[in-house]
């Protein structure tokens, strides 16, 4: 029994990291009607800004926690600034062909800045853990379950009660009826861009703790994020976060179980199961589990 | 601004011909010359970039019917060209089947596979299918990991299929007592192939079922309205679409003697399926000539990039420098990208209609 | 249906000296090739309807779009020419700065978020606005004007009937609280009753205070709302006037009243065959 | 152009060499084919830097044969095999031969061509099935021995005797070439075999994995590569798991070292790589190897690749040599000089791998046995147990003809 | 002034028999137990006011929508549950009250659209070009043409017609429902946002093509003046039911119908 809880927990850690990588694929989405293949990419850029104000500046780490969310912020708005803004209006073929060609430079600038060797982030959490009846719980992952917990309440709030809320929604459905609202369009994407970068860096610095170490492959993370966004649903907050408990706990028990109860599945079968969950629940609710369903009247 | 030519146009028949214009006549001539020549004049190292180059152009047309001509976005791409792949090296390697018998196999399984995964395009749509195909993407390697007869599990199997049409063997060639490396041999056959494929799709785009394809893709309701079935033209566009990467994938194999889901499977094949898509943007989205000229691109530029960079001393770049030639590299590879939607959003295609109704225009043009 | 009020009428305010909007010897080309506008000048005075007529592709919506900022969008520019908009210049402004100074549009097609609900239409509508009570205010007149929108509040607006949309539409830029309303075509698609009603609606908003252009087909109505119309075709200004002069002009009741303008002369649409039209006006 | 430039003119017996691709009469030119980006670069850089540094010292003194002085041709692989197909095409009429090239997947993309070729490479990854392949000059022990070696070293004097072995190894080649030694070692040695479990390659979460073994082991195997390490021992920490890991040389990275993962392996953790510990003078190649680091890469921190790509350029140098000796540096001058090369003695390095025909191959038996310290920077964190440790059941091992 | 409306044939069953149909979409009842008929030849209109259920009937007609009660006949047989396609192939044509024309392409191609069930080439003979594909598109393009000319569509024929005025845009979907050579043409809100002028050369093209080419139609129409000139019979629809049925002048002077619908104006 506490077996299978210390694996449902781990399941949820795992979760609750998926959910961080999805929240900022989903804010993206939501603005702009765009899958941002460079997410990842901001994720890891997070993990090394985190480990420069932390290590290298010595800023104390909760505090440091704080500055890599508004770098990670900062980073997204200077995206935008810099490249993404002449594209307002694109279709969104081009932007995603835009986020790639940067992931493609964040991978180089990374390794170029910091080097290829992976650093240790030097999180007071480290390997601590902490163990209520027996089910070891470690404190990065409580952590990382609060940080989840904050920005799906944030995201919630922002939503609900911002005008921007609306205005990234209305900007996505269609740009320039949203822009003859008066909606600033090249705010909007900035607004956006910022969330995810933020999100996103956050999303790193919790990969790089509690013993992960700031890596070039926390971007890797991201991948397995996409059938976290599909199931949950690409513009639902709340679904990205179910989602990503989903498939994080699902993963972990299927590590466990598949090889000793269906080895008919194959070997490595753990790695594509997020994927075979995502193609069944698609085949049922096309637009994931929380996802809206894209409005076709004639 | 109508072209001068087309104020002449009395019948029907002479809007529907391929070339309208003696322009395009001498450039099509103009490429010939350049087929058969190329090889005689570049490097082999040149022609094998070339050849891939070619490869690749026939997985980008086919992905074009599918993204550009019928709307769907497929992230799964690659695992179609690991089918033909591994489908060459059982008909032409193992069974031992020519060239022109395992070629057009290779299409007609790689649509069969394809035709299955069309419904699926038919319940989930856009973004969520291009999300669902990388699914395939991983699966297919899983599948390709674990079916080690058909295809040898990790270490791959060997693809060198027989390249002779007739007595031509392309991977030996001799003619007129001239003997021919493999490589000059391959740049001419898979050039040929794609030639004839562009033909066909080209041909396919402009008539009925071409048409429809297109009326799926702007409007699909609509389509269903005016008697074109949503449900036969998606999954016959993923089948073509897939066929063709199929045939690509055999020819790869051709090229590269030997694949592996390392090739094809999981993050590389992500990573390959999105450089096809990178293809059909950068060439110029939902035309025949931007797929061949996007995949000649996105292929040869990083080879480019490093025989420029090799060559000449860049700042703050090199072996000991802070930044290394391979990430700087790299970096101009994605600079690049980011710099060519900067310019032209719509592709290459669409960069030289520009040009070309700039200088028709050009008096008047301020 | 029958005009109600006239410029002479005097249930409306008389508009101001000062013009809200001009426009002033506007060209417009898209995609640097095709001509949409050439030479327009218009004026809207403040407190006053303005009525713009035209055939299909005469280069109404264009003129709207230029005003509004949102000719980038597709892929149109400013050849020559000056918009002011009260005085300033907004030829360079950006869209989302020029509904903030006061200027809301119903846009042709509708426009309508259809994967956001009502409401959240009616909230994007209302995006430059800070005063809460103001926007509860409009909400409710809205709600209250079209009560087929309050009854479907929470439901997608794009699964609405074309017609619905076309209130929304409305209701959504009448959210804005706007100094000058562009309407393009906001009858469009709207049962008889209802456009009756969009008519009184223009005039009372009109009478409280906001400039109205008013692109419209059915020029009955508009130039019976409207103290000054034009008239524009293949992008030039072709004719131009009091409603009245307009309702009086004998083109005009050819091509957008039924001869005669009354009731009685109307021709049958049955009798359309044998029909030959005059020549136009305009070269 | 175009026709295949191969061949050389003539071979001149037992004279200078002749010309030929890759070699202009003076230099000799050598390929690379290893990721200098992404994430596999934490070990194609290191190791290419290794062979760099050992060409520069051998250049100092002239060259090969005191006279020929090497150049490196690197491209970036990305650990891509459609790239590394293309690396190939570049190179293959550029160099004489290939000096490095990393990654089973790469290297097996590329073999089919250089057959064809007759081209030599060097491949910096320890498979055992290469071991007689013709085109090939593997360095080292291959994976089945340092297992073995790891395992024999547990059972014999690290008090496993009789005690149960369970094992972890990615569902790769390496894994698997892994898992053929804990095979071999399983009928030799006197333990139990536990549980065995397999992990995608690409797997980042071990909680289950740890969970599996949390009964039932005293030993586990490792055979993954340098992420799922970090990730696995973050857990295995965590979890405290109570087991002694024995691992092969892909597994480590020197972040392992620090923090609370470092305490933990400290007490957990052996490591069977080859070579000596860092800057063991007592041992001739590992005090030739820092004579040179120290003189041409100062600032090169103590890194098993980097020795690995040392000993590998230094084993390369000696075929090199035969070539010229035979006076024929063509593609097909190397694989016939690869044939008569006889043993290779790396100084204490790597041991002594005998080549020759591919069915005589005798590659090196010895393993050394790493415990982790993480006080101990200066040697890259990792203390020799036993050094160069040759166990009896390794010598029975047979590699497949 | 105005010809007699014309009496539906008498001669054999109708077109078109619809019976009882219910839509529902979750709470809201689009469609409550509609029916009628509409004969060879006739012109039927439709009217009610906004969100009546209208359009929904359409959609019904061609298969987009499906309704959970009644019976759709075309011809006597039932289509009722078949794909749209299916039923396009039986020769029933429509045009969208907000648009439904492919946006890239240009106008001819739109029209070769619609004559798409009339042509065979499949993807090897189109592939192939010479032979059938090339025999169709000459044939077909050439029966387009006329179409082009006939609507005036000539200045537009090369554009991506999402690029023409909305007026325009319209008549280009009539003229893709007439390429379709239909049995039955829907046409819903054609006249909307067109001037006088423009009504009255749509009103030309409408009552030109049911001569030449004896379609029956049914028509969706805000504009009464109209659908009281041109249609047969009229069918009066209310929040999904239908309140009245007959000629023009019948249901003009319907008590329920002003009230509900046309106020008291025209
Ligand atoms: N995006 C565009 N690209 C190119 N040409 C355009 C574009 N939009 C409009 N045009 C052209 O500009 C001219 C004016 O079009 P506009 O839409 O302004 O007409 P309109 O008066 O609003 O017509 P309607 O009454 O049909 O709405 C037309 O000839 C049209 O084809
Ligand atoms: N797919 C759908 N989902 C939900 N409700 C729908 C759907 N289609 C139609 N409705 C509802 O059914 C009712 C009838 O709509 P319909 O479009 O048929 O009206 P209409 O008579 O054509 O109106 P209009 O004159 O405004 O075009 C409306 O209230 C509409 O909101
Ligand atoms: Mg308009
Ligand atoms: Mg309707």
């Amino acid at each position: 029994m506490t077996d299978f809880l210390n694996l449902l927990v781990s399941g949820v850690a795992l979760g609750a990291q998926y959910s961080l990588v999805a929240l900022g694929f989903v804010v993206i989405y939501r603005a702009t009607g765009v899958i941002n293949f460079a997410q990842g990419g901001f994720c890891v850029l997070g993990a090394y800004l985190a480990y420069n104000f932390h290590n290298t500046w010595g800023v104390p780490f909760y505090l440091a926690l704080v500055l890599t969310a508004l770098a990670g912020a900062g980073v997204g708005a200077l995206v935008d600034v810099t490249v993404l803004r002449r594209f307002v209006g694109q279709p969104p073929f081009v932007v995603i062909m835009l986020t790639i060609g940067l992931l493609i430079l964040i991978e180089q600038i990374v390794p170029s800045v910091w080097g290829a060797d992976p650093l240790p982030l030097g999180d007071p959490w480290g390997l601590r853990t902490v163990s209520p009846g027996g089910v070891d719980i470690k404190v990065s992952d409580l952590w990382t379950v609060g940080i989840v917990a904050v920005v799906l309440a944030g995201f919630f709030a922002f939503f609900r009660f911002s005008r921007m809320g609306v205005a990234m929604r209305a900007t996505a459905v269609d740009l320039e009826a949203a822009m003859a609202q008066g909606i600033p369009a090249h705010r909007v994407y900035r607004v956006s861009w910022s969330i995810a970068g933020l999100v996103a860096a956050l999303a790193g610095l919790t990969l790089a703790a509690g013993g992960g170490g700031v890596r070039l492959d926390i971007e890797l993370v991201a991948l397995t994020a996409f059938p976290v966004i599909i199931l949950g649903g690409l513009d639902s907050p709340g679904g990205a976060v179910a989602g990503g408990l989903l498939i994080g706990v699902a993963q972990v028990m299927s590590g466990k179980y598949q090889p000793e109860h269906a080895t008919w599945l194959g070997q490595g079968f753990p790695i594509v199961m997020p994927y075979v969950v995502m193609i069944i629940v698609l085949l049922v609710r096309p637009y994931g589990l929380f996802g809206q369903r894209k409005v076709r009247r004639i | 601004m109508a072209r001068p030519g087309t104020l002449l146009v009395t019948r029907p028949e002479q809007r529907l011909r391929l070339l309208p214009t003696n322009w395009y006549k001498a450039f099509v001539i103009l490429l010939a010359v350049v087929w058969l020549t190329v090889p005689i004049n570049l490097s082999d190292a040149w022609l094998d970039v070339l050849a891939r180059c070619g490869v690749a152009a026939i997985g980008a047309i086919g992905l074009n019917l599918l993204t550009g001509y019928t709307g769907q976005i497929s992230l799964a791409h690659a695992f179609f060209i690991a089918i033909g792949a591994y489908t060459a090296a059982w008909l032409g390697v193992r069974s031992d089947l020519p060239f022109l018998l395992w070629l057009p196999a290779t299409f007609v399984v790689g649509a069969l596979v394809g035709a299955l995964f069309g419904p699926f395009a038919l319940r989930v749509r856009g973004d969520y299918l291009a999300i669902l195909s990388i699914g395939l993407l991983y699966i297919g390697q899983h599948i390709f990991v674990n079916w080690t007869s058909f295809t040898g599990g990790r270490p791959g199997t060997s693809t060198g299929a027989p390249a002779a049409i007739g007595p031509l063997d392309f991977a030996d060639l001799n003619l007129f007592d001239q003997a021919y490396s493999r490589r000059q041999g391959l740049f001419w056959l898979v050039w040929l192939v794609v030639a004839i494929v562009a033909l066909l799709a080209r041909n396919i785009v402009r008539t009925r079922p071409g048409r429809a394809m297109q009326a799926v893709r702007d409007r699909d309701v609509a389509a269903e309205v005016v008697g074109v079935s949503n449900a036969r033209y998606t999954i016959s566009a993923f089948a073509l679409s897939s066929g063709l990467a199929a045939v690509a994938g055999g020819l790869y194999g051709v090229v590269a003697l030997t694949v592996s889901p390392a090739d094809f499977g999981g993050a590389p094949g992500l990573l390959l399926s999105v450089q096809y898509v990178a293809m059909i943007i950068i060439g110029g989205i939902g035309t025949i000539g931007g797929a061949v000229a996007g995949a000649v691109v996105v292929v040869a530029i990083p080879r480019v990039i490093e025989q420029i960079s090799n060559s000449v001393a860049i700042p703050f770049v090199g072996p000991g420098e802070p930044i290394s030639l391979f990430a700087f590299n790299n970096m101009i590879y994605g600079a690049l990208v980011i710099v060519t939607l900067v310019f032209e959003p719509r592709g290459m295609v669409a960069g030289w209609e520009r040009v070309k109704a700039y200088w028709r225009t050009w008096p008047l043009a301020d | 249906m029958e005009a109600t009020r006239g410029g002479d009428d005097g249930a409306v305010r008389a508009p101001a000296e000062a013009p809200i909007l001009q426009v002033s010897n506007l060209a417009v080309a898209y995609n640097e090739s095709v001509l949409a506008l050439r030479a327009v000048s218009l004026s809207v005075p403040a407190g006053a309807v303005v009525a713009l007529l035209g055939a299909n592709g005469a280069g109404k919506t264009t003129l709207l779009r230029a005003v509004s900022g949102l000719l980038g969008v597709h892929g149109g520019t400013v050849r020559q020419g000056a918009i002011t908009f009260d005085g300033e210049p907004i030829g360079q402004a950006a869209p989302a700065a020029i509904v903030k100074r006061g200027m809301a549009q119903v846009m042709e097609g509708r426009r309508i978020f259809g994967e956001l609900s009502v409401e959240e239409n009616l909230r994007a509508g209302a995006f430059t606005r800070r005063d809460r009570s103001g926007v509860r205010d409009a909400y409710d007149r809205v709600m209250e004007m079209f009560p087929v929108l309050a009854e479907r509040r929470r439901s997608q607006a794009g699964l609405m009937s074309g017609g619905e949309q076309q209130m929304l539409a409305i209701g959504r830029a009448l959210m804005a609280a706007p100094r000058l309303l562009l309407l393009d075509e906001p009858s469009l698609g709207l049962a008889p009753l209802v456009v009756q009603q969009i008519g009184e609606v223009i005039a009372e908003i009109n009478r409280g205070g906001v400039s109205v252009l008013l692109v419209e087909q059915n020029a009955n109505m508009a130039l019976g709302l409207a103290h000054h119309g034009y008239v524009l075709e293949t992008g030039r200004i072709a004719k131009s006037g009091t409603a009245a002069d307009l309702r009086a002009d004998s083109d005009i009741q050819e091509y957008y009243l039924g001869a005669g303008g009354g009731d009685g002369a109307r021709r049958s649409f049955r009798d359309l065959k044998g029909y030959r039209r005059r020549t136009r006006w305009s070269a | 152009g175009g026709r295949d430039d191969e061949g050389s003119k003539e071979p001149t017996k037992k004279g200078a060499p002749a010309t030929t691709a890759g070699f202009d009469g003076k230099t000799i030119t050598l390929g690379v084919i290893t990721p200098q980006t992404g994430i596999a670069s934490i070990i194609g850089i290191p190791l290419t830097k290794g062979g760099e540094v050992f060409f520069k010292g051998l250049n100092a003194k002239g060259g090969i044969a005191g006279k020929y002085p090497v150049e490196l041709e690197i491209r970036d692989s990305q650990y891509n095999a459609n790239t590394a197909q293309q690396n190939y095409s570049d190179l293959r009429n550029k160099v004489v031969m290939i000096e490095q090239i990393l990654g089973t997947d790469v290297t097996n993309a590329v073999l089919k061509q250089m057959q064809a070729d007759n081209m030599v490479a060097s491949p910096a990854t320890l498979d055992a099935e290469w071991v007689r392949d013709p085109n090939l000059l593997p360095i080292a022990a291959p994976y089945q021995i340092e297992a073995i070696n790891g395992l024999s070293y547990w059972v014999t004097e690290g008090g496993g005797e009789g005690k149960t072995l369970c094992a972890l190894a990615s569902d790769d080649l390496y894994g698997e070439a892994g898992l053929d030694g804990v095979e071999f070692a399983q009928k030799d040695l006197d333990f139990k075999m536990g549980k065995v479990v397999r992990f995608a390659p690409d797997t980042s979460n071990f909680s289950s994995q740890v969970q599996q073994l949390s009964s039932g082991c005293d030993a586990v195997f490792l055979a993954a590569l340098p992420n799922a390490t970090l990730s696995l021992m973050g857990t295995a920490a965590t979890s405290k798991l109570d087991v002694r890991w024995i691992g092969l040389a892909p597994t480590w990275v020197g972040l392992l070292a620090s923090g609370a993962t470092g305490t933990y392996l400290k007490d957990h953790f052996w490591l069977a790589a080859q070579g000596p510990e860092w800057g063991d003078v007592s041992v001739p190649g590992m005090k030739m190897m820092i004579e040179d680091q120290k003189k041409f890469a100062p600032d090169q921190k103590p890194d098993l690749y980097f020795a690995f790509g040392y000993s590998q350029a230094f084993t390369v140098a000696k075929l090199l040599e035969k070539a010229v000796e035979r006076g024929d540096l063509s593609h097909k001058g190397i694989m016939d000089a690869l044939n008569e090369l006889g043993t290779v003695d790396t100084m204490g390095a790597a041991g002594s791998y005998t080549y020759g025909p591919p069915e005589d191959r005798k590659p090196p038996e010895e393993t050394t046995i790493f415990s982790v310290d993480p006080a101990a920077a200066d040697v890259g964190f990792l203390k020799a147990v036993k050094t160069n440790y040759i166990s009896d059941a390794a010598k029975k091992f047979e590699f497949p003809k | 002034m105005s010809t007699p409306p014309r009496k539906p044939a008498e001669a054999g069953r109708p077109l078109l028999e619809v019976s009882d149909v219910t839509l529902r979409f979750g709470g809201v009842s689009a469609l409550t137990d509609v029916s009628f008929d509409v004969a060879h030849d006739e012109l039927f209109a439709v009217i009610g006011p906004n969100g009546a259920g209208k359009t929904s009937i359409f959609n019904c007609l061609n298969g987009v929508y499906h309704p959970q009660a009644g019976r759709i006949r075309l011809d006597g047989v039932d289509i009722m549950g078949r794909r749209p396609a299916a039923i396009a192939a039986m020769g029933v044509a429509r045009t969208f009250q907000n648009l439904g024309l492919f946006t890239n392409l240009d106008v001819v191609e739109n029209l070769m659209l619609g004559r798409h069930h009339l042509m065979r080439t499949g993807y090897f003979a189109g592939a192939v070009w010479f032979g059938r594909a090339r025999r169709e598109e000459v044939a077909h393009r050439a029966r387009c043409e006329e179409i082009v000319e006939l609507l005036d569509l000539g200045p537009y024929r090369s554009r991506p017609v999402g690029l023409v005025p909305y007026g325009v845009q319209k008549r280009i979907e009539l003229g893709r429902a007439l390429a379709m050579e239909p049995r039955l043409l829907l046409l819903d809100e054609p006249v909307a946002g067109m001037n006088l002028e423009e009504t009255e050369d749509m009103a030309r093209y409408v009552l030109g093509a049911r001569h030449e080419l004896g379609v029956s139609m049914v028509l969706v129409e805000h504009d009464m003046h109209l659908v009281m000139d041109i249609a047969d019979r009229v069918m009066v629809l209310d929040f999904g039911q239908v309140i009245a049925t007959g000629t023009p002048a019948e249901v003009q002077n319907d008590p329920a119908v002003i009230r509900a619908y046309l106020g008291q104006a025209s």
